[in-house]
């Protein structure tokens, strides 16, 4: 895993397989930006890479105060990665309070790389330290390095006639080129991106690039670092790539469905954290025909998507939690009229306001059940970045397909993290065509396609389709408005049915690992990458255990039962208090074992991989002697 | 009247035009309101006035919210939907938005426009999305069996205010022109004609219409309006607007509305020397008349009605065309796979 | 069970143990109030009643049109019942509309009372007919009385100067006088009513009650009926009785609630069907002291009720389905600031509006569940319009001992129906009073009691207490906005411990019928009497049957488990498509079967004993053999 | 003078009057908001101006909505909730009515108050229930970094409209007299004198008060109102308001408002022969004269700040507690017993 080798400088440089660094910084420091530019350097170099930003609610708390720390932490590897890895390898802070707010989670023996600058008393006592750590011994568990950032930047930006403020908005970059240097990395792309960010002014654009530099020559000059490191490409599928977030990923793939269904999308939507940024990146793609919409409020947002969708075009609505319990009322009229809307849900820490900028699976059953009557609705979940871009196609096609709103869950990890993302050719990429109804003769609005029972849809425009839809329930069929009792069942039977229908249209769930042994790990949504993980290390150690995932929570995979009863025991963690465990355990009757945490905060493996094996454990299954 | 009613009325799809007659707007539905309810004047006013759109009936919808006015939608041969309460516009700005081929309607009550749905509505309004909006305003819930609603009167008796209310009510023409709506009109279930020549207006205009309708709801709120639209005395108590024209009322044709200073005041001709020309000549285009008719009312001043307000500005859903249309003027149609392939990009072999 | 005796006119008289009437006709002829009237003649006669009034949606729906037949069914009975029975008796009809509506429920050799003077060739088109029933011999099943009602009933009228249309408003009091006369009742009570209703305009009092007199004495005279009826008055507990409805028992209990806990009550609604009436009643309470706020929606209306539980009020808000998905983002802010607000949820058909004026139990998950992120409340559900009122008591005194929100289910078969009410003597009602906190030493806003887990009821004006509280997560104990990790975790969990210690405080799940054995049926809301009766009839059988019925959804009583684990099969049957169920099997892992009718009505003794004796059948129960 | 501030002013609780300053409504919570942000001036007048109304801290309680404005109740040493995006005036409202002697404060953003809680606003201030209303009006939505808000102008670019908004902005001051505010001001964060004066007017009112605070969010939109509130040219771009004095403004005072016809124009006092004597007389009871003032803004006229307008009209929660005393005067004080027993009743024995 390393192989030596030297430096001009007589400095080492060790190979390792994966890397871990977390900056942290003040919200104002750009830890945010540093850590983007250090993504896309490694991701451009061929690593596997994941991210983890964790910024605070506050737009700019106190500085140096804890609730200010802003945080990013990326994980770069030469083998494939699922997450942005349980604890940093180096932690660069900032300030102490980026100190004080992250040390708790750096192992035993990390890399510490300090701006000692920014340890003033006043500072220091800004977050209770009664004395320095950098000097009082406390951190004597880690291996320090000191670097006066601060004060070699403004030395290496002196003369170009800055403000004291520009300058130590730079310092960021410092520490960037420094890690730079650390990693054997190639400055040329951020260098790249400074030229075209600050094309218009041109002495800020000097000043970021002198502190690139300086930082990258700090190392190369500097004593105190006797290792470096590289980790090289991996071996991912052949492909073109790109950097991509869950959230960039939801907006490309609308867009994409959109055309795939040769049909316009409309987006309703009101900013809400985690989900604001969908509206920020449709709002740029009009000549995509996209058209967004930015309401008085959610119910708005998705009233107007249920207006577009009736129209004719691909309606959609993104929120978080709040926001999607505001929309409830109205998407059950989207369930009444059956009207293909899809809704977003890109969950955040609740109840209530809760934790805005944290992440959560807080809402399955919220947008399961969470509307009055029986209102049923199909909903899917993404489990990475990438997929957030299949998914919504996938959304799409079941709601043209069956006519019926989707909701897609996506949440803040999912939303805010990276990685690398293999573009899909286009010719790959599904027809989502659907006609709509022209026909005048044999029109019934509520009749149904006997393979879906899809109702048509029959868009305002069409001469002699003319018809009336509403909330009121709908006779079978003739869809005019009915109290007949037995209609009303029916119909009710017939929604339900509609929905369970999508089942034979999706694939069943996969199993990774054996198709039958001890332990089954069961997830859904952004925790996948823990759960892999912690499963391939079970798997590595010859454990009986395998991981699914389900993208379809509801309807639910047409094998999910026989997946779960081959298996001893199954192991349900949610980063919720077992809202997937309670569904399964009601439809299939399974002893299913939940796993919670609510913590705004991603699982790490290493919790998974502890609670797999207690699991084990109690099935009497000796650590590594599993049945083989 | 240079700027009023827009950039002239809405343009109906071209081609052959449409010959049309009441009857065919008339659904296949059953009318389903209490005998001698006031909407079904002005469902048939809706129908009467349809056909001089020019509009193809496929190219028309009708949206509503909950109430009994909200199933109106149910008797128009046309597009309908009947959504939920007070959301209607919502739909509305989506369907303009995503359609601005169709001609839209949004049937609504005073509580389902006001009470639920009062902020759809301001920014509705404000935004001017290309749709008219259709209040009937019978000043009660008249669906839900008799609660007060934000129109009803202060101190008002109903069923859920057994001692009166104690809610002052909001006037809708005061809303509708603090959203800056670039229509606003009142007329009434019973003022036949008057009613097709509002909807007619309220038809043509490019953007917002807001058309307040005052209507007898005679099971839970009857003669709500009696005191000043019974036949024998309407003329007297009602004035009749006119754009360009001075403000004259009544049977004789001898009262009228005269600014003293600042403030309205009712003044009858002849009197002290009072002529037409001292008369306040209405303007749609004008603020403050409208709102200063917005806060006229019985029994101390005649109610006003007719079109209060129209003036032009762009629609939204124009807007939002323009923007579309400059976008892809700017950058091409957009390309889904360089879409894709946009950013920085790396290929592994 | 009868017993001939002879009246003057040597009609005979049965007795008979139950009879239930459904009477019949346009929504504008007065249905419900005929219903009504007979309803309390009845109970004040000391039977036991059950009524289920059924109407259509609109106010006025077209005269003789099917859409605007308005029904009143009502059970009178000498014995204990709990439905308004499955089949009317007597159908009285007053047009070809009402006929054609009810006809199918009426079983065979069922007595059919018509106004035939409706009977006209423009009322039978109108809803169909092709030819007269009364006439065409389409009715020979059943034994058909004509009385050609409007006829008669003018005729007695003549004279009093009243127009054409008064007179035939009266019409449906000429049929009450003949059921009056048919049941052997006294016109006392009513004639009563007319006296007071109608004290400022005589001549519409002496209408009405020349019609009353009128149908009495056609019975009297006529010749077409032979025998008359006579229930006697059941053996209810001794105690003062009135009749009520839930929404009536709803209203009251709230009231009387806030007297018992010494304070205001205050409440927040907007008018929605069926629970407007609770408004409508509360607003005439002003001399207790009770505030009612018609809001200008749902939001605002829960809004309102949380602000005033903040100034130590009792927060009431009520609403019906749509209307509780619109207050789903408050009720998660009420979780979250743990405030008492207690809030009504009368269920109607759904999904979206639905059917508004019928029942349905489709809101158990939304109630539960939609709400963004883990968002636990109490859920409680009376089973019979009486019990509405303990249970308003029940809602209030859990919400202010634990200081949570309380969601309070009813349905409109509740809301509507009425029953025969022993009167609580105030004596027996329990103390409601929990102090404020007045106290600043050692307050804290989220320490919590550790019996209850309850936080400190601080309203504003205490002096030394100012504090602030909100949506966003809190800091154990201290209360200020927290996004530690594991604060959140810990603070999610304690929401959650404290719904859950809710149930050492309330009585285990009763069991009528034996303690173990085949099946139970497990009901929850105003499902009660349908299931208590079927399990009655198959228990006269013999079978080992018994019934359990949840008035606590959440938590579920601490036995609920052993309770399913110890019989052979558990059946659940509600007017959903089985959110119970669900619920159950997941937390138990029982695997109960469901039985689900949502046709807006409730359901029919006699398919819910078919249902069960299916399920016996199925457990190799030869039908009556059961192990006794 | 008259009608002005209702009955007088709110009145505290008897008793020993109370001395505190604004240290005492300083709470012991760390200020969050983006150093240089406007929020800190206007926190910094609540606190000043606390004192002045007399009420025991624990007497006074401060409830928000969401954004960046919401944070305000943490930092005031009263009661405070901080609530849900939009809701806090139906919080507000069911406090006030069940504990009318509570002085009850909404804090506010643009948002919040005018996009998705417009309506609230509206009903709190048509039933003028007793709260005072403030709004940070930054033009911006500051907490969710940036997207328009409904008081943005016209073509403005920001995150949610990277081409420019297609909204016309609403009037804050136009909704609230629509509402029949009883009372209305406009201020400034960076005017500090006028802002606590303001505010000190706004609390001694009865019934709803509604502040408009222009402020300025430096982050996502610095600079919004700083072509007429920056210091050298403050005088001369905004126009003061005071009851009962000519509408004057300018460094030099030679500037005032005049009504031609009804329509506002700027003069300079001393061309044209104009006096003192021409210029419009501010008339805080006259809704004219407000409704003029809610339309006139920079560049074509200066912004109007101060009371806009403060007329008397009872409270909600005075009304709702009047019908209690009534009923508890008519009726006697409710009987539970007699309650349960009433209507018809019969006995098993
Ligand atoms: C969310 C929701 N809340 C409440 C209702 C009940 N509701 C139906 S119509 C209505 C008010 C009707 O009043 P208005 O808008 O004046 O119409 P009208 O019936 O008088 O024509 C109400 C409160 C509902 N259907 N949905
Ligand atoms: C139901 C809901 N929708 C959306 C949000 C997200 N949100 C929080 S504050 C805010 C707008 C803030 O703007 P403004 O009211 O102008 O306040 P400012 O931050 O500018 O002071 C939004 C959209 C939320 N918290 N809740
Ligand atoms: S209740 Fe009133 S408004 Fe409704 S249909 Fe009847 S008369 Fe018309
Ligand atoms: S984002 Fe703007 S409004 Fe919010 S705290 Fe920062 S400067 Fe103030
Ligand atoms: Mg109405
Ligand atoms: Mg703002």
């Amino acid at each position: 895993m390393s192989t030596g080798t030297k430096t001009e400088r007589a400095v080492q440089t060790r190979e390792l397989e994966r890397v871990t660094i977390r900056f942290a910084g003040d919200s104002g420091d750009g830890m945010q930006l540093t850590g983007t530019q250090f993504t896309r350097t490694a991701a451009a170099f061929g690593n596997d890479i994941s991210t983890f930003p964790d910024f605070p609610a506050e737009i700019r708390a106190p500085a140096g105060s804890l609730p200010g720390v802003s945080g990013f932490q990326l994980s770069f590897s030469s083998s494939d990665i699922h997450t942005p890895g349980d604890a940093p390898d180096v932690l660069v802070a900032m300030n102490p309070a980026a100190l004080k707010a992250n040390l708790g989670e750096l192992p035993p023996g990390g890399a510490l790389i300090v701006n000692t600058d920014a340890f003033t008393t006043q500072n220091l006592a800004k977050v209770g330290y009664k004395s320095n750590p950098l000097t009082d011994g406390s951190l004597s568990q880690w291996t320090v390095f000191n670097v006066p950032i601060s004060t070699l930047n403004s030395g290496a930006l002196e003369g170009l006639g800055l403000t004291n403020k520009q300058v130590d908005l730079t310092k960021n970059f410092f520490a960037l080129g420094l890690m730079f240097w650390l990693y054997e990395r190639d400055m040329g792309p951020t260098l790249a991106w400074i030229e075209a960010k600050f094309a218009k002014r041109a002495e800020i654009a000097e000043g970021n690039r002198r502190a690139l530099r300086a930082g990258y020559n700090f190392g190369e000059t500097t004593e105190i670092f006797h290792e470096r490191y590289i980790v090289p490409p991996a071996h991912l599928p052949p492909g073109t790539y790109r950097n991509i977030t869950g959230n960039e990923a939801t907006a490309l793939g609308f867009v994409a469905a959109a055309q795939l269904a040769g049909r316009d999308l409309f987006y309703g939507s009101y900013p809400i954290t985690p989900a604001s940024d969908i509206l920020h990146q449709l709002a740029g793609y009009k000549n995509f025909g996209v058209k967004t919409f930015q309401a008085e409020d959610e119910i708005a947002a998705v009233g107007a998507a249920i207006g577009a969708a009736y129209g004719g075009a691909i309606g959609l609505t993104a929120s978080s939690g709040p926001g999607i319990a505001l929309k409830s009322e109205a998407m059950g009229l989207a369930v009444m009229v059956e009207l293909p809307v899809v809704i977003v849900d890109v969950q955040r820490a609740g109840p209530s306001t809760g934790m805005p900028t944290k992440t959560e699976q807080g809402d399955l059953l919220q947008v399961l059940f969470g509307r009055n009557g029986e209102s049923p609705l199909v909903v899917l979940a993404p489990a990475t970045p990438g997929e957030c871009f299949d998914y919504a196609i996938e959304a799409v096609r079941i709601a043209t397909t069956y006519m019926t709103p989707v909701v897609y869950l996506s949440d803040a990890f999912l939303a805010n993290g990276a990685e690398p993302w293999r573009i899909p050719a286009l010719d790959g990429l599904p027809d989502l065509t659907v006609p709509n109804r022209t026909e005048p003769d044999g029109f019934f609005p509520y009749a149904r396609d006997p393979k879906t029972l899809a109702r048509p849809w029959a868009v305002p425009g069409t001469p002699g389709l003319e018809h009336r839809v509403g909330g009121l329930e709908k006779a079978d069929i003739g869809g005019n408005v009915s109290y007949d009792p037995e209609n009303h069942h029916r119909m009710t039977e017939l929604r339900q049915a509609k929905v369970d229908r999508v089942a034979d249209g999706i694939p069943p769930l996969e199993v990774h690992g054996p198709a039958k042994g001890d332990l089954l790990v069961l997830g859904w949504g952004s925790t996948y990458g823990a759960i892999r993980s912690a499963v391939e290390r079970l798997q590595a150690d010859g454990e009986s255990v395998a991981h699914a995932h389900l993208r379809y929570l509801n309807p639910l995979p047409a094998n999910t039962g026989d997946v779960l009863r081959s298996f001893r025991r199954v192991l349900v963690p949610e980063l919720n208090l077992g809202q997937l465990q309670l569904l399964i355990r009601g439809r299939y009757l399974v002893d299913a074992i939940g796993y919670h945490r609510v913590r705004g905060k991603p699982f790490r493996i290493s919790e998974l991989e502890a609670e797999a094996r207690r699991q084990l454990a109690e099935l009497g299954v000796p650590a590594g002697s599993a049945t083989r | 009247m240079t700027q009023r009613d827009g950039h002239g009325a809405v343009a109906p799809p071209a081609g052959e035009p449409i010959q049309l007659g009441r009857k065919d707007f008339v659904s296949d539905q059953e009318v389903r309101w209490c005998p001698g309810c006031g909407d079904y004047s002005i469902l048939a006013q809706t129908q009467r006035v349809m056909p001089d759109f020019g509009y193809p009936r496929e190219n028309i919808v009708f949206i509503s919210g909950i109430g009994c006015s909200g199933r109106l939608p149910y008797y128009m041969n046309t597009y309908g939907f009947h959504s939920i309460h007070g959301r209607a516009p919502t739909l509305a700005a989506g369907l303009k938005a995503a359609r601005p081929d169709l001609m839209v309607w949004v049937i609504t009550g005073d509580g389902d426009a006001l009470s639920i749905g009062g902020n759809h509505l301001l920014h509705t309004l404000r935004r001017n999305v290309d749709v008219r909006i259709v209040m009937f305003n019978n000043r009660i819930y008249g669906l839900t069996k008799g609660q007060a609603s934000p129109t009803s009167e202060m101190g008002k008796v109903t069923k859920s205010s057994p001692f009166g209310t104690v809610d002052y009510p909001v006037s809708p023409l005061a809303v509708a022109l603090a959203a800056e709506a670039t229509f606003i009109a009142r007329s009434v279930d019973t003022f036949t004609d008057h009613l097709k020549g509002t909807l007619d207006r309220a038809g043509h205009h490019r953007g917002s219409a807001f058309v307040e309708v005052l209507q007898n709801c005679n099971i839970f709120n009857d003669g709500a309006h009696r005191e000043f639209t019974d036949r024998e005395v309407r003329e007297d108590r009602t004035l009749t607007l006119e754009h360009g024209a001075p403000m004259i009322f009544g049977k004789e044709r001898d009262r009228g509305i005269r600014l003293n200073g600042h403030q309205p005041e009712v003044v009858t001709l002849g009197q002290d020397g009072i002529t037409e020309a001292d008369l306040l000549v209405h303007d749609e285009t004008d603020p403050l008349i409208a709102f200063m008719l917005s806060r006229i009312y019985w029994p101390e001043f005649p109610v006003p009605v007719g079109v209060i307000r129209s003036i032009a500005r762009p629609t939204h859903d124009q807007m939002l065309n323009d923007q579309i249309a400059g976008a892809i003027a700017a950058r091409g149609r957009g390309d889904l796979k360089r879409l894709l392939n946009a950013g920085e990009t790396w290929t592994v072999e």
